[in-house]
């Protein structure tokens, strides 16, 4: 594992606060989806990262627009992160005309091809063959790319996320696989679900490199995050990371938790990510909790906005409803 | 006959199966500990123990083939693939295996054996949660398809799949998860392969099922000049084409409602099958009325005008008593 | 033109695709160095090299969820899953993601690949390789379906798969695999949606496609006191309703042919289709002909059984024309 | 690895000769099923395991009856091991009404509910969740059962290989998985199918005990089943053998092996896992080559009777096309 100390020193002090931004949006963005649908704005069913943040933060930081990634049910963060709109992201979740999607999709599948967001997915391990055809295509163009795949403990249950690491070790492609390892699928703990819970193990076995990393510390899963995308963009294979963390939240908003005592719940808050790195840019970069409220407000703010517009958009129109069935245009 | 929820009326099912067959088992993803993602298999592990009931990882591809196995040492599984979307990553245990080892094995080994999925149409849970699947698995020779739309229904569909001697595959809406209904206690079974004549009429004959029949319904409340018969099926596969084509002969009209896409549905057997066996008796055009050609869109808005609401129901009842035969 | 084989047919659509059009790349299961398991990717390793033609391990989920990932991303894949009953294990993502991912993205996205399959009905090789899925692919919204029964077909459809936006379903014959016939070299494009009239006539339709056709054309000829109108669909989804819908408002009758069970089949869509469209002109009863409701037998006799045979092709024929509507 | 030795010494003669005759009489089954084949007397594809057949013979001496197994569309020999009837099998490759199947099926779904045999598979991969259910079973009725698993190393690509490991690892299921390496998937070699050629890690990497063997080596491969299925049978849950082997033919008869030279089948045959028993039979065992080539004659008749009794079997019936579509009786 990677020390805290030296994933920090690499750490400037403005993509330290690029950090800070980046999970906080991430944090509000769901605490305000969360509010919304309880409130019973939002339909369908949301998942929250919330405890997540530094993962998303993390990694994404090591990306560049022009790279890919594919993400989950769970996958604010990481669009967030990636660089998704916030704005279009809120419209879908509402299942609005301005949303993503023009609301087709939901909070399950935010996409967007500017950013290299090949799509949240709604199928566990699904997303993850579609991060490596990105890789593939990366591959083949020799621009030097860079695709990650973020997908839970739960996912590797899934045969098809061995299918992906066989295949993207064999052809050594340019890919991080990414476990968000938060303990549980749905309310199934991981002893439960894997026989072995080091997913690194798993990983190493085909012959890439593997690390765990803790998921609560943005500054050490940017750090194994660089040296697995610069692995890939100098040619050198796959690799993965496993991101111990901490989901906060139920399963699903609603879901009553009867699974786990408070007491799990409690003191995963005592890891808190941002809390921890709100320290860390106190006591390391000087940035004083004023300069850090602001920012927040100006968060609350732009999310805030991003919640006035999604209302003010129009409902989806079901006269479009059959469009992009079939692509509209060729490309 | 107690007032039941539709999930409770699953989970005495299980429960009723489990205490009258110990080689009943149930597995799936978090069925045992949390009682299932939406409680169908609550108090199954603290009455029968962890051996019979038990969660398993997100592998369904495994827990379907693992069931067949465990189904043809003797034991009869009930595994739990949580969506329907989700049969698409065990579509080869489904169908290559569990539907064949009886044929293929000319009878040497059968396949006692339950996959439960839910349907979520009209739910809000968006392309890949909403499909409504049941035309594949009825095109799969060996594999018998039920869905019951009521509460009363879930529960004895469920009990007779658990008994057949072959693979069984139980669709439950979750539109219907808290809907109330009278439910008898212990032993009522529905055969497998006959459907339910709702409602008589003289007019038309509606065939519908699983997510669509409720909607059906609440048309059907509403349309006062036209004698409708409604025949919820129950069971996709094998359908009971006696009580429809016997409806149709005395009807002369059919419309079929379903929430899966229309093209290549099973409206579309059921249709084509009438047309053929009630070519005579048939007063006006065999109609469907499903979803369109599209995925299962998530907006509220959306999905309203994907699945056959009971406006377009009626309007479609209307139209079909309206089509008069032109000289042919 | 050339005489040509089906599979040298396939073979020169993938070399003509991969010369002309870089973002064209190959990849499967012994696609590459081997040439393809029955030679249709023959010598396309030698001409594009290792980095457009890639041979896969056994991994059909992963490589057609990485063919998509290619698509999104700018490339036009050919992804061979080898044999069509193979597809169930890679469902999940030709279903829920390929032939989704421009509608959940709004266009935003797209999926230009094309998946082959070969369907080896007739070639005895038992219940889990001679299914015939294409009801299955039919019923996904967005997936297109092709099936060509000649070499100029099974060559032009998949050079217009390659180049259609969005995924592709090719399905092969592997009992045409050594049928030689005229083959245009070059630009030759059969337009996805497009039927072929292979025989023109007056009292009756009968539709057909992929292995059925050739047994179909072999029945037509044995025929003569019936005036036949014989329709290749070609492509299954979405299929060419204007010629079908014509064809039968000339003929008042329609019979499908196909392999794949009768229940649920393709023939359920286009019989309800005509009977619905045509409720007027028909003369007698949509039929149906397909393989009964088992899985796909092993043995030649039972096989021959199995599938519409060019002797029950003609009964059936006979028989829809003999029928006469009586009085409703 | 066990050796060789040490394996021998634990095995008497009446066992060492029963090992010959599993092995001769899969050597011939196959051959005169090639030559049928090869004939146009046999309709279908056949797959044909000769080279393998000490893996077949070394895991199922280790067995009993009530044990299970599944194995794959290479599994002629697997079934005959566990005792599956030569006649019956011969008149299913015939496609005959005397078939396992009545004819249905074919060579590449041989079962035998007697004997344990749950089923050969012709989807890759496809029969090891099955052998699971068997396990599964087995360990619920408390009978000190064992399910064996047959399949190849191209078999290890597909997801549901790794589903199966996490799944009986967890469980502690009594299974044995038995990966039958013979270097090809089809015309593809291992390097270009396997990121890690050697299977053992990924298996071990799930906690299981794994082993690997040479496959060619029948002592071997019964000393490491024997201590796999001991271990299953005393509630150890499972063990992954991976028994490195030799195909001689091509992947299925008529193909024209043109991926590789006639030097690599050549060497194999060097390797020939008979010759080598029926030297240790001569020099351990004090077998005389009389003896031997009398039971080699004896299974000759064996198989050349099961052929006649094939041919003079009725053909399937096609009256009986749609029975047992579902299953007959009740159990
Ligand atoms: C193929 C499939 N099976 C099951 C589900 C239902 N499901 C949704 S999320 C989930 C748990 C996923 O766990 P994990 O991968 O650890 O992600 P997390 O929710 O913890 O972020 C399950 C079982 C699904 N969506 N797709
Ligand atoms: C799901 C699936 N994909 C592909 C095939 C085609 N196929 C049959 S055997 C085979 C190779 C299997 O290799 P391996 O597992 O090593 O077994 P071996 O033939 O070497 O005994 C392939 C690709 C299949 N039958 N099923
Ligand atoms: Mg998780
Ligand atoms: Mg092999």
């Amino acid at each position: 594992m990677t020390t805290t100390r030296d994933a920090r020193t690499s750490i400037g002090r403005d993509l330290a606060l690029d950090l800070y931004q980046t999970m906080m949006t991430i944090r509000r963005f769901e605490t305000i989806a969360g509010e919304l649908f309880a409130a019973g704005r939002l339909p369908g069913f949301i998942h929250l990262s919330i405890g997540q943040e530094a993962v998303a933060a993390g990694v994404c930081a090591a990306l560049e627009d022009t790279d890919y990634i594919t993400t989950t049910h769970r996958g604010h963060g990481h669009c967030i992160a990636k660089g998704g709109r916030v704005t279009e992201m809120m419209g879908e979740l509402y299942g609005r005309e301005g949303g993503y999607a023009l609301g087709r999709s939901g909070s399950m599948h935010i996409a967007d091809n500017a950013v290299g967001i090949l799509g949240a997915n709604a199928i566990v391990g699904g997303g993850i063959p579609m991060a490596v055809g990105g890789a593939l295509a990366a591959q083949l163009a020799g621009h030097r790319q860079v695709s990650v795949s973020f997908f839970g403990d739960g996912a590797v249950a899934e045969g098809v996320a061995h299918e992906c690491l066989n295949l993207a070790t064999l052809w050594k492609l340019p890919i991080v696989f990414v476990c968000e390892h938060n303990g549980y699928a749905e309310m199934t703990p991981v002893s439960t679900h894997l026989a072995n819970p080091d997913v690194t193990q798993l990983a190493a076995a085909y012959g890439m490199n593997a690390t765990a990393v803790d998921g609560n510390d943005v500054a050490a899963v940017l750090a194994v995050s660089r040296e697995a995308v610069a692995r890939a963009r100098n040619g050198g294979g796959p690799s993965f990371v496993q991101a111990r963390t901490d989901r906060w939240r139920g399963h699903f908003e609603g879901d009553p938790q009867r699974y786990r005592p408070r007491e799990e719940v409690q003191a995963m808050t005592d890891r808190d990510p941002i809390a921890a790195w709100r320290s860390v840019l106190g006591a390391e970069h000087g940035v004083s909790d004023d300069e850090l409220d602001s920012m927040d407000d100006r968060i609350t703010a732009e999310l805030t906005s991003a919640v006035e517009k999604a209302e003010a958009m129009p409902l989806s129109d079901p006269a479009g409803l059959t469009r992009f069935v079939y692509p509209e245009a060729s490309r | 006959m107690t007032v039941t929820k539709y999930w409770q009326a699953i989970n005495q099912a299980l429960h009723e199966e489990m205490a009258r067959d110990d080689s009943v088992i149930v597995i799936g993803e978090d069925v045992a500990a949390p009682g299932g993602p939406f409680a169908a298999t609550k108090g199954l592990l603290e009455s029968f123990g962890p051996d019979r009931v038990r969660d398993t990882p997100i592998s369904e591809a495994a827990i379907v083939g693992a069931a067949l196995g465990a189904a043809m040492a003797g034991y009869r599984p009930v595994v739990e693939v949580m969506f329907l979307d989700f049969v698409t990553v065990a579509m080869d245990q489904v169908v290559n295996q569990a539907a064949k080892v009886s044929y293929m094995s000319a009878g040497n080994f059968s396949a006692p054996m339950v996959i439960r999925s839910i349907c979520a149409s009209g739910r809000r849970t968006g392309p890949q949660h909403a499909q409504n699947l049941e035309a594949w698995l009825a095109h799969v020779p060996g594999l018998k398809v039920v869905w019951g739309s009521t509460p009363a229904d879930a529960k004895a569909l469920l009990k007779a799949a658990i008994r057949d001697d072959g693979p069984v595959y139980v669709i439950e809406s979750l539109a219907e998860w808290s809907t109330r209904a009278e439910v008898a206690e212990g032993e009522e079974i529905v055969p497998i392969g006959s459907a339910a004549v709702r409602h008589e009429g003289e007019d038309l004959t509606v065939v519908t099922w699983g997510g669509a029949a409720p909607r059906v319904a609440t048309a059907v409340d509403l349309v006062h000049d036209v004698s409708v018969e409604v025949i919820d099926l129950r069971t996709i596969s094998p359908w009971d084409r006696e009580t429809v084509l016997g409806s149709v002969r005395k009807t002369g009209r059919l419309l079929v409602v379903h929430d899966a896409v229309v093209e290549f549905g099973v409206g579309a057997e059921i249709a084509a099958t009438v047309a053929t066996e009630c070519f005579d008796q048939l007063r006006a055009p065999v109609r469907r009325l499903g979803a369109p050609y599209a995925p299962a869109p998530f907006a509220p808005q959306l999905e309203e005008a994907y699945l056959p609401h009971p406006e377009a129901i009626t309007r479609e009842i209307t139209r079909t008593v309206q089509t008069v035969r032109n000289a042919s």
